[in-house]
């Protein structure tokens, strides 16, 4: 199959789906028709596209935790104790590292070996394993959407086994779930997987079920300046489309400044109508989503509170559907389902404290969301042109040229060449270019920007300064100063 | 260490696990210390540590896991060291290396059964397994 | 003695002074001169108004928890503890209530109970009964300035031996610990007390040891309208300046939105500026303390640390110049010393992530500044009016005509007239103005806010809204919206 | 409670406290829900509390402290009741009663054997003690 932005065509679809469905034993269990049937008698309460709309409506900000262990039951219990003890509006199933690359064999290792010792040994739900049925009874026994969480290269057996399973939100994407999470997979293999994902999306759509798509916005979550994750947002947001999405939440994860934060918040949905629109797509519902601080965190709950209540300042603040919760462990590894609720309780007090209350627009917002969306637009265009037009294809060569490029990625299919660093009121700029096609203005603002930092600072900007910065927040500072 | 020989390290992130941030400081910070780092990136098999230490004379592997499966990832690693020639390398290993917040007395035991000479709790600054590298290669 | 704002005459500090140090045994310990040679041993380090000048100049906000206990040894763990494992930048002794209201034999006898069960029976700290030697100890034992932190209508001898015992910072005022922390102690009482306590203060200033003075400026805590506080904040500032204070720190308690707590923060210092220059009083240094929810707190720890990061965040935005930290106890009582000092890293993660951060200025922020300063200067006026140019006069007049009116406050000296309650963004308003000396677009500016939350909520303004705000944080809301 | 005779009630905060923001709903609270209100306000002693109930006949008393004397504030006062012939008179008590976070089951203990009817934890809404009151009262 070559690659385009366009539909797959079905027989494409029936090809690959066979292959698929038949990688691992549950396969099988997956029935299209009678998965449509299950989707269509889910109450409206469990549909995520419902209540996300009801949300954007209201202007409220949702919280939602990230959870998933090994068995079922314990799973179940999990999720429940979130929703009733965190109070969490959303809720997810985060799917195990194995999973994630496919290992379904080393995943059923890890439920049995969790069987046995009584905790759980692998760091999320391995849904494939556990197939169908299982999903249901997880999206059963709870009162409140649930979404498949993960970072999966190639998730179409995941995606058609936990759709069916009666999951009605599915995150991740070619880039986002490749160049943050990959070392080897090329970019055009993983557009190629996820058309199959959202293609089967839009099947359910076309009948009658709708599934809400969310890219993964925060991508690294190391020092990302938002124009990167923006045109990736807006890529992913284009191929899903094309695949007959007709629900999207589009994330972002915090930098810690807030002007820079909200001015993020407010541009993305903006950047993706304007593409859409652009390319001659329908209008589709998009909704955002903030990622509150997704670099270290303090190993003291007391900090950890500290840091993970600001995130919800700015995700209030700039009016975000949703916000993905840290919790007071977040430095110690995966938490206890006590700290994960905490987290969400300190997260929910704040939002509801703010919810009457935004960040009024100022000359400073204003220049953040100027400088947001002319960096973004220059990549977007550069991307369809070394596409001709077509964003997948762009996408590839984009990555091949550094003209976008992830600050800190694994995956031997990103330049790796730009480095970001924190001005000196901690918003994200860039410190080398690479090879984005910023223009003059653009790179004039963000040198000036970060030349203060280093008089301030009484230094040279360098990879010294990127480093303070990113073990800054773990010590308690958001930019990293030198001591002193 | 001017003028001695630098001596050359194996680093890298086991199993399947793709935290990159880490690994690129850590990179930057052994280096810095004066050593020669060979860097297996993120999703490394044992083997594929193992292979680079006898193909580089390493002195040393440094394993990094931050996502929970590090028990399982890591079991075995030494037997295989003894197996491939290598049974005497320092192995170092440091991270998030089980699921969950737990003391990190008994997970250090664990690791130590397992064969690690040296076992870092989550937070660890490069500062630490630098000096005692050092140390343990009679460095300082 | 007449009541005047002008200095008190020496004969009539003489003669209150023999009466104050005879009122308890350890008044006999006070000997003013070796006093004040101890105060200019200690290290600036040790002294707040050295301390306050050099963070105002840094643009920094320190934290400050409150802490007491009735045993010296527990007291000065305790402080130590705040110091070393909290990083508290200044630290308090806050007196217990019986001390406050110079009931020393009672607390006497807690000091006895206390140690007989080895639990503290007071809520704070009795410096009167243990002396000036014992300060001494407290003051020595810790590496940052020490402020009395306390309630006390009448704290004429307090302040004498603590003075004398090396406190470097003095909270307090004849209307804000008379009017919220008394029932039947007349106005024109506690003027007299306090201008002791100030001409106390004057007396070290002119003997080379400057002493910082904080009036009290939550009042009541509980939805008291910022031009209400202001107004005492600049009275008490004169009371003070008039007596040869030097260095005062003007105090206000946050209302819970954002853009109004900021605008507080910003005109309480250039009201204190305006009016003392105005009355023709030299220059002194003015500091700002904001002070974290004083209202109601959810028992939940995560929820209060939700609350406790808000307050941070308005104080780091707002630039204050020192923070009054909560902590995750506040709903239950005295916390314990882990629980405070949890509050006090909360708080500094905050301010630190926030440090290089800014509320820009707005048109919002700009109208509430601008209402603020008229509000203010509005009752000033007729303050300065009905006194016939003495504030002190004034003061005492003003309370009985209502024109001075803080909202729940015990005293029997306060009208008791006005009712405040929350606009639809959680900014605080006036429901019923009582004898406020209000214009007309004054008060149609809080009408027409208050009548708008009505409308979004479907009901009429009344008591029962104000009912539901002060219980709205509790239950995890700023606004105390009906239920639905 | 139409056509009955509303019950009086004396309210207060014991002691040196001057938390005046509670009793202000609590006052509002118990005439909404027809009982007569004798509210004696803050910084109110244990004889300003019996005299009142003597005077107006009360029910009973209900004490708020929120400052943490509570214990001490409150002792002997059942038997100053009885001293003063109201022997039997409900008295309620309730706010943060000792100092510091203390489990509720030994505070309230402690409050039941000094002769407090019911004894109340921070956080209780008004409701609680009117469901109660009226239960005591027979009125429910």
């Amino acid at each position: 199959m070559e690659l385009s932005v366009k539909q797959m065509d079905p027989e494409e679809f029936g090809r690959q789906r066979q292959e698929v469905l038949t990688a691992w034993p549950t396969g099988k269990e997956v029935d299209f028709d009678e998965a449509v049937a299950y989707q269509k008698e889910l109450p409206a309460a469990k549909v995520m596209a419902a209540k996300l709309a009801q949300g954007k409506a209201k202007g409220v900000t949702y919280a939602q935790p990230r959870a998933g262990v090994a068995l079922i039951s314990e799973h179940i219990e999990l999720l429940r104790y979130l929703q009733d003890e965190g109070g969490a509006d959303l809720l997810p199933t985060t799917i195990d590292s194995y999973t994630r690359q496919n290992r379904y064999k080393e995943a059923q290792g890890g439920i049995e070996e969790s069987r046995s010792i009584g905790r759980s040994m692998l760091n999320g739900f391995p849904a494939v394993n556990h197939g169908v049925m299982a999903c249901r009874r997880v999206v059963e026994s709870v009162g409140v959407p649930v979404q498949v969480r993960h970072g999966t290269p190639d998730a179409r057996l995941l995606a058609e086994v936990t759709l069916a399973g009666g999951f009605t939100d599915f995150e991740g994407g070619s880039i986002s779930y490749n160049i943050p999470y990959a070392k080897d997979v090329p970019v055009e293999n993983t557009i190629k997987y996820w058309q199959y994902v959202d293609r089967l999306v839009g099947l359910y759509e076309e009948n009658g079920v709708r599934i809400n798509r969310e890219p993964f916005g925060p991508l690294t979550g190391t020092l990302v300046p938002p124009s990167i994750s923006h045109a990736v947002g807006v890529i992913e947001a284009v191929l899903a489309v094309a695949q007959g999405v007709k629900s999207l939440s589009l994330g972002y994860g915090q930098c810690g400044n807030l002007i820079q934060d909200v001015a993020a918040l407010h541009t993305l949905p903006l950047l993706a109508q304007e593409y859409l629109k652009k390319l001659g797509y329908p209008e589709v519902m998009i909704t955002t989503v903030f990622h509150q601080w997704m670099g270290g965190f303090p190993q003291d709950e007391a900090k950890a509170y500290g840091v993970i209540s600001w995130g919800a300042v700015a995700a209030a603040l700039g009016k975000a559907t949703k916000v993905i919760v840290k919790t007071p462990h977040e430095a110690l590894g995966i938490p206890t389902k006590e700290a994960n609720a905490a987290g969400l309780r300190t997260t929910k007090q704040v939002l509801n404290m703010l919810r009457d209350q935004t960040l009024p627009q100022t000359e400073e917002l204003t220049l953040e969301e100027k400088m947001i969306l002319r960096e973004t637009r220059l990549i977007l265009d550069k991307v369809l042109e070394l596409g001709e037009g077509d964003m997948a294809v762009g996408s590839v060569r984009a990555f091949q040229a550094g003209v976008i490029d992830v600050p800190f990625a694994p995956s031997r299919f990103n330049v790796g060449k730009i480095l970001p660093a924190r001005d000196t009121t901690g918003a994200v700029r860039i410190l080398d270019f690479g090879c984005l096609p910023f223009d003059r203005e653009i790179r004039d603002f963000h040198q000036e920007r970060i030349a203060r930092r280093g008089r301030d600072e009484g230094r040279d900007p360098s990879f010294q300064m990127v480093i303070d910065d990113i073990y800054a927040i773990g010590k308690g500072m958001l930019v990293g100063r030198p001591r002193g | 260490m001017e003028g001695r020989e630098r001596k050359t390290l194996v680093l890298g992130v086991i199993g399947a696990d793709v935290h990159a941030v880490g690994n690129r400081i850590l990179d930057y910070a052994f280096t810095q210390a004066g050593f020669k780092v060979v860097n297996i990136g993120v999703m490394a098999s044992q083997e594929e540590f193992i292979q680079a230490a006898i193909e580089t004379s390493a002195a040393a592997i440094l394993v990094s896991s931050l996502y929970g499966h590090g028990e399982m990832d890591c079991r075995g690693m030494r037997e295989k060291c003894q197996e491939a020639g290598i049974g005497d390398i320092l192995l170092y290993v440091g991270g998030n290396l089980v699921v969950g917040k737990q003391d990190f007395g008994p997970v250090e035991k664990l690791f130590r059964k397992m064969g690690f000479d040296r076992v870092y709790p989550p937070g660890t600054m490069p500062e630490e397994p630098i000096a005692d590298l050092r140390r343990d290669l009679g460095l300082a």
